[in-house]
């Protein structure tokens, strides 16, 4: 941005224990209105506990056309729940 | 420094225009391109004041909020260029009194497209959408006159015009979709700003009096006839996109000449109009004069504050 | 979009408060409409127009405002709904009358609507709070013009001085009219909305006298002490919908063309 | 117009989703003031983005503003090319807009096209609102053609709803000033 104001991400958290979800962002001079305008927008038809705002410049992200960054050196699937073939249920019925 | 002829300074003057520079206040210039300028801009001011009036009828009764602060606005932009006009035309030595004057007693003229009748909201959409494009494309050319304040302060108006325009637009479009009534309004309005809009770009060039020297020192760029050109083609398409009928069934697109015919509107009725017989003229005046006498009272008083203000500051 | 107001606010009464600055606004901003192409100079053409863009644009805001607390949209609240069901003062529904009343009226207008934000600058509502704080920014523009034109008008000639005089004498106890008590008034000052129009008013006349007299006008009103008396009976009767024709007539022209097709897009 | 981005708008993040209607929005110029986009004006305030879906908030700069159908019109044509298929634009009426919160940038774009700047209201000694625009106005405004500052107010009130008139008696030019709100 070449405003002094600047964008900040939005980050919502609908029940405590939820982790938080990125739903939008907004545009503010400081954190704190970031926040108030956060408040105002996002959290006026969700059910809300927590917000955070984090500018976004401040977002370090991975690149989606490297998608070597990736690559997998050894065979992790083992940690990948789906990778076991347990029932949901053990009793069924 | 021995005093320049007459001659040696005209040719400096048009040798300025042709390499593009733009001729400000203080320049030294031809009476004869003085007194163009100061007739050119002091009709468009003229024009934009008394164009005030067939749209400003409606601003009581323009439907909704968006309607009515829109329209506002828009008949202020109109006040509001033609103060910037006449102090574009001050610059070149005349008072808005005199011109003012001059206005308010028949003597000067002014577009003939504002003295007729706006006897619908349709109107209102269509002034905007037809005679603001045809004023814009006009405007356009003017923004590169070779005077410098009148450039600039077309510059300026331009990016207004072309806000009322999308405005006009607008309102036309949401009457397009509405009730079978409220396009009947539409095509009953197009219909009849059709030919008085064609006029506005003034006399075919043949029979203009001021064309030739105002195109000669780059007042203006253009020709009329090219201005309306330009005008019906950009305009034809248009209206029969949104389902409306242009009234001229001669008007055709001609793949010969790339451009759009159309049947010449009534130049008599034109010179009539502007010379103050047309069916509104009377009554456009007569609201200017009613408001300029009604605001003498206003004018005086500000004036005598001003004066006993400054001899305070004096003493 | 919806609002929610503390509990203890009655609700209707709070709807009718915002209506009531709504239709002020709506009423007063289309009588300075009516200057649009006739003012005595174009620079009061322009400021007139301007004034009255900024006040239908407030109207907007409240009309806005109360549309989330229930209520219609508001073009319905301003296009189709009977004049008798309008809460405003009868002082903004007088016809503009000559350029003097029009400018003693707003400048009247302008302090009265200026002491009224800056009381909600510190309402127990939020939302009151962040709507004041907006408009006051727009509408001390107004009152610097207004109050400017009354000090000048005041007395610089003995016709500019009759004029404005008799505008007073006209518009004073009509301007008395924009404090009359709200229905539910008090439960409003009780729950901290607003201070109440008997303490607006009071504001109002410490700004106003003083001005309109420095102005060599002559103001209906004595001064004994800290307090100011006055001497007129105020025009009251448009906070219950008790109205004039002026504003029946107002309200047939704003609404003439909207109504043709209520149902379709204008 | 209306061709669905194709499943971009699954594979990237919502963060760079975001990214990009912001920067979209940088290109949307604001009717009146073609030099400054509706983001350099801090008219946009929010933006929400769900599959195909985004929603912007925006404050007008003045209550009245009569551009706001065109701001609408003209927000919803350049995001429907990004490919959202459902453009919602929000107006929220009642939040503060302050030329105070303009960026330096924005003040400089505004002189280059012959607007002055306005002045910043807020000064240490506060007051109130109505006082430290008397102190505003009385300040002496440059003209920006020629950066005199033999100028004189012609209008208080302008062709628009954010500007004043002013007369520049050095190079007889008028020009507007953003006026400090």
């Amino acid at each position: 941005m070449d405003t002094q104001w600047e964008t900040y991400e939005v980050f919502h958290q609908s029940r405590r224990g939820d982790a938080h979800v990125h739903v939008g962002s907004v545009h503010a001079p400081d954190p704190q209105m970031a926040l108030q305008l956060a408040r105002d927008q996002f959290a006026r038809r969700l059910s809300c506990t927590s917000l955070w705002v984090v500018r976004t410049s401040d977002i370090t992200a991975t690149d989606y056309q490297d998608p070597d960054f990736f690559a997998q050196v050894t065979d992790k699937s083992y940690r990948d729940p789906k990778a076991f073939d347990a029932p949901d249920k053990l009793h069924s019925e | 420094m021995p005093e320049k002829s007459y001659e040696a300074r005209l040719a400096e003057f048009e040798a300025r225009i042709n390499r593009g520079e733009k001729i400000e206040p203080g320049d030294w210039m031809p009476d004869e391109y003085r007194k163009n300028l100061i007739r050119m801009i002091s009709q468009h001011a003229h024009s934009e004041i008394v164009g005030q009036l067939p749209e400003g009828k409606w601003i009581p009764h323009a439907p909704g909020f968006r309607r009515k602060l829109t329209l506002i606005a828009k008949v202020q932009d109109e006040a509001g260029h033609g103060q910037l006009l006449y102090r574009a035309a001050e610059t070149l030595g005349k008072s808005r009194e005199e011109m003012m004057e001059e206005l308010l007693t028949g003597k000067a003229k002014y577009s003939n497209v504002f003295n007729y009748p706006t006897p619908t909201w349709a109107d209102v959409g269509i002034i905007g959408w037809l005679v603001d494009t045809a004023a814009v494309i006009n405007q356009t050319m003017l923004a590169q006159s070779s005077y410098g304040p009148y450039a600039r302060a077309m510059k300026r108006i331009c990016y207004e015009e072309s806000f009322h325009i999308k405005q006009g637009y607008d309102a036309v479009v949401a009457l397009a979709k509405g009730t079978p009534e409220q396009r009947a309004m539409v095509q009953d309005a197009i219909n009849r700003w059709w030919y008085p809009t064609l006029m506005m770009s003034g006399p075919p060039d043949a029979l203009s009096v001021h064309s030739q020297l105002a195109l000669r020192w780059k007042i203006k760029t253009k020709s009329n006839e090219q201005v309306r050109q330009e005008f019906v083609d950009h305009i034809v398409p248009q209206v029969r996109a949104l389902g409306f009928d242009v009234p001229d069934p001669d008007c055709v697109y001609d793949e010969s000449t790339s451009h759009y015919r159309y049947t010449q509107p009534d130049w008599e009725e034109l010179r009539r109009v502007v010379n103050g017989d047309g069916p509104c003229n009377a009554e456009r005046l007569a609201a200017r004069r009613k408001a300029h006498e009604e605001g003498r009272w206003v004018r005086e008083a500000l004036a005598v504050k001003h004066k006993k203000q400054r001899e305070v500051a004096a003493a | 979009m919806s609002l929610t107001i503390p509990s203890p606010i009655p609700l209707e009464h709070f709807k009718r408060f915002i209506l009531s600055m709504a239709d002020d606004e709506l009423v007063l901003g289309h009588r300075d409409s009516e200057w649009t192409g006739h003012a005595p100079i174009l620079e009061e053409d322009i400021a007139f127009s301007n004034i009255a863009q900024d006040e239908i644009g407030h109207a907007l805001v409240w009309y806005t405002m109360y549309e989330e607390l229930g209520g219609p949209s508001p073009d319905e609240m301003g296009f189709l709904r009977e004049w008798n069901d309008f809460l405003c003062c009868h002082f903004v529904t007088y016809p503009r009358g000559d350029f003097a009343y029009t400018v003693v009226r707003q400048y009247l207008y302008d302090v009265a609507e200026q002491v009224r934000l800056r009381a909600l600058l510190s309402s127990s509502v939020e939302a009151l709070r962040s709507v004041a704080e907006k408009l006051i920014r727009e509408e001390s523009y107004h009152l610097l013009h207004s109050q400017s034109l009354v000090e000048r008008l005041g007395d610089a000639t003995p016709e500019s001085h009759d004029r404005m005089q008799r505008a007073v004498t006209e518009a004073f106890p009509q301007a008395l009219g924009i404090f009359e008590e709200l229905e539910g008034e008090s439960s409003l000052i009780e729950s901290g909305v607003f201070v109440g129009n008997t303490a607006l008013k009071s504001d109002w006349l410490k700004e106003v006298v003083p001005v309109l007299r420095k102005a060599s006008l002559h103001v209906p009103v004595q001064l004994d002490a800290e307090n100011v008396r006055v001497l007129a009976a105020a025009d009251e009767g448009g906070r219950r919908g008790r109205h004039l024709e002026h504003l029946k007539q107002l309200v047939e022209d704003m609404q003439q063309v909207y109504r043709l097709a209520p149902q379709s897009q204008w | 117009m209306n061709q669905q981005d194709q499943p971009r708008a699954a594979t990237e993040s919502s963060v760079e989703r975001t990214a990009e209607v912001w920067k979209a929005l940088k290109e949307v110029r604001d009717p009146e003031i073609p030099v400054l986009s509706l983001v350099d004006l801090n008219i946009v305030r929010s933006v929400e983005v769900t599959e195909g879906c985004v929603k912007v908030e925006m404050v007008p700069t003045f209550a009245g503003c009569p551009a706001l159908n065109i701001m609408r019109d003209e927000v919803v044509s350049k995001l429907r090319s990004l490919g959202f298929e459902h453009v919602e634009v929000e107006f929220t009426l009642h939040r503060r807009w302050s030329t105070d919160d303009l960026s330096e940038e924005a003040l400089e774009k505004l002189r280059t096209f012959g607007i002055a700047p306005p002045v910043h209201l807020m000064s240490p000694e506060a007051g109130s609102h109505l006082e430290r625009l008397q102190r505003a106005v009385a300040q002496p405004v440059l003209c920006p053609f020629c950066g005199s500052t033999e100028t004189k107010l012609d209008a208080f009130f302008g062709s628009t709803l954010c500007k004043q008139l002013y007369f520049c008696t050095s190079c007889q030019q008028s020009f507007d000033r953003f006026k400090p709100v």
